[in-house]
């Protein structure tokens, strides 16, 4: 079982127009920027994509929304260091947002991993982010009724993968990967260093191979926040 | 006359074996459908999950080099392969109801063309049990199982509608028996192959629900193990 | 911060008549035998045992059986190798049982470590187990809604801790260990070694430390399997 | 006269900062709250926890020396402390919203005496953006709130109902404001501190619902900084 595949453009092959598509990261950590380049160079119109963020400067998610691309956000944060990109098109009501508390976030992408259709959340209880929503009272207290959320791909940004799709991360980089590695259809990782089957100590595996449908090696990974500092676009 | 013709536990166990892709991630169930390991088709590698939190182990160990805190949910020793990863109850049990396992195999009390399967109870006398059972009917994209076509008794196992306590609702897709392979497709057995010496007429006769078919049945062909 | 204790004794003090006791372990693997000795010796009456077993042969949990200290248990699997302590009171209708699927007990003990009061699971619809439940339809599938599960005391079995509570645990002894520490209002461990914080790399922590109220070091813990093969007893 | 007397950011998060326990486990908010981690009292060591996965993490490294893949939840730069983890984003709201951190420490735009908060939205203008607002109001064992008293136009910040979009309801538990300490208890706001030099009258005329005492109101003293 080999999952790794010959480069950036195989890897992200078969995202069609409609598709939605969960991309890792949270603020410059963790976002896979060489395989959202990649889609970008592929082209689907009309995605939904799912990330914490809405995108920063002029490449990445940023980019891939100045690509005309993106239909829809489903985020927490759209507005971190300069979410130009993002905030234009809202505002000119040339793209959607589903706006989701943070935590609320996290939890629907793992029930749309773990097989939980739905379940009850006290975040945003009584705010307008819950309007429509039902709610459920348990031992006296309300809660909103959340959805899961599932994605048809996944792109994620490993440290170190085994061939077999185990994988590890680093430091704070891991965020949302391990849940969204888990909610799609087909999850396409990059990872820094990828190794044989045994590479990685099964005690430290942190997404098991199961999750992991595509590995592609990018050595030398862009840091969004370092291509953000050095006004680096993707164009 | 069946009792001559029937499979034995293992040749049941090697015909479910053949339709395990290459690296498929599979669930074997506790006791005879474990027995499908045993048999993996030359040349593919399926995955082996257990719901206490591994993936990708092997072999029972050598006698005497069993380590207790590697085993599998059946409470036996195992070995790891390279590439396994240990994780939590609820991480494994994600793999599973998320529908991340490509196949389940289990045993059977009773199967109902329905898809409902009984595995867990006969009654409601002695200590219940249930473990994952009712976990890996929902979890896997294939939920086959193992079993013999009747009952020791010699009434039929594959029925109309089950009358032990269910295990889960609509969840089989796929029966091998000690005589044939059997599908469930939108509420029917569908009958796929049988042992060449039996009559589809006497098949009939123990099984407790019209077999359908769907295009050629196939015989049943398998080693002897 | 230092949340090493004494011994066992002060590990387990505190827990008191009609309390609820998550513990750790899958048949053998994982089971804090010293600790639940320990327990033994305070002596509480009245306990509910939260485990996926119900104990095996003459130790662990089958000896807090058999002292008459457990009112209740909640398990999936209470047919282990040699379940003689439950099953006897089980069947004199002298301990209670709420027997539950494995994957929904896991998932409403992570749910009560996670405030999340109630979660949809396909898991046991249509089965007796899901008698009097409420049931929900999403996208013309039915499900079961099951509640969380919180427990007063976890006891927990690890490999290493540092003293503020950081946790690894040894191979499949992991089990619900990690969930248990999640869902108990004061979590008692014990480690095979203790050591300083720093001395597991962050990346490896499998339970935070915020998790962890009680340590005590053990520093050749007995493994249940080896005693009940050994035939061993708690008297 | 109240913009001379009143307390500087720094002198709120100071008195915020001596009601956290040693040990205890803490989230500051982006922005103001953040302050309170420089002011921790000698000897008492908090651990600082945040959203995007880092349990005890540090001051900000020296510039330059920033590893932008360890950032806290306003995308700064930190450090570690010995006996800090990583983990997921699933796992750390677990920690919030099952009610793991002793406190949790937030700006406000507008806090209510019922508890009410709102500090995510000043209208319906422009692109909304919540975080993990609502989820660490409902998280932590004690939700604090940071903020002036008034509002730059002098309107009061705590108020009978909040006219902004609410980030949680009967959430606040204690507000440190720029001239008093006030608790939230069964709908009121019960004063515990004030600034020597303001009167009852004075502080009341700012402040949008009644204060209510509960024993002796003490001084709110801090140092300079």
């Amino acid at each position: 079982m080999d999952k790794t595949v010959s480069g950036l453009a195989e890897a992200v092959s078969g995202i069609g127009d409609g598709a939605t598509v969960m991309i890792g990261g949270f603020g410059g950590a963790g976002n896979p920027i060489e395989l959202i380049h990649a889609l970008i160079d592929a082209g689907p119109k009309n995605l939904t994509v799912i990330n914490n963020n809405a995108g920063n400067g002029q490449i990445g998610i940023a980019a891939l929304i100045d690509a005309g691309m993106v239909k829809k956000m489903i985020c927490s944060f759209p507005k971190s260091s300069d979410p130009r990109a993002f905030t234009d098109r809202y505002l000119a009501g040339e793209i959607e947002l589903e706006l989701v508390p943070q935590g609320t976030l996290a939890e629907r992408i793992r029930a749309g991993g773990a097989g939980i259709p739905a379940f009850y959340t006290p975040t945003s209880y009584g705010t307008e982010l819950a309007d429509g929503k039902p709610i459920g009272e348990f031992d006296g207290r309300p809660y909103v009724q959340e959805r899961w959320l599932k994605a048809d791909f996944a792109l994620i940004k490993a440290e170190v993968a085994d061939t077999m799709g185990n994988l590890t991360y680093r430091m704070a980089a891991r965020n949302f990967s391990p849940l969204m590695a888990t909610a799609a259809a087909t999850t396409i990782v990059q990872a820094t260093r990828v190794v044989a089957p045994g590479g990685i100590d099964p005690e430290q595996v942190i997404t098991p191979g199961i999750f992991v449908n595509r590995i592609v090696e990018v050595t030398e990974p862009k840091q969004e926040e370092d291509l953000i500092r050095a006004g680096a676009s993707y164009a | 006359m069946l009792d001559d013709l029937k499979l034995s536990n293992a040749q049941i166990a090697w015909r479910a074996a053949q339709d395990i892709a290459d690296g498929a991630y599979v669930n074997l169930g506790i006791g005879f459908p474990e027995m499908v390991a045993q048999y993996t088709v030359e040349g593919r590698t399926p995955i082996f999950h257990t719901e206490n939190g591994i993936l990708n182990f092997g072999q029972a160990p050598a006698p005497g080099e069993e380590d207790w805190d590697m085993i599998n949910a059946g409470k036996k020793a195992v070995t790891l392969k390279p590439g396994a990863s240990f994780f939590h109850h609820a991480d494994s049990f994600a793999m599973v109801r998320g529908g991340h396992l490509d196949v389940a195999i289990l045993g059977a009390l009773q199967v109902a063309q329905t898809g409902d399967l009984a595995n867990w109870r006969v009654g409601n006398k002695g200590v219940p049990a249930v473990g994952g059972a009712m976990d890996l009917v929902h979890g896997a994209k294939r939920v086959a199982v193992l079993t013999d076509h009747v009952t020791k008794k010699g009434e039929p196992k594959l029925v109309e509608s089950c009358t032990f306590p269910l295990t889960g609702v609509a969840c089989v897709t796929r029966i091998y028996t000690s005589l044939a392979v059997v599908d469930i497709e939108d509420g029917h057995f569908v009958l796929r192959e049988k042992l060449a010496g039996i009559s589809m007429e006497d098949l009939q006769s123990v099984t407790g629900a019209p077999l359908h078919t769907d295009g050629e049945v196939g015989d049943l062909i398998v080693p002897a193990l």
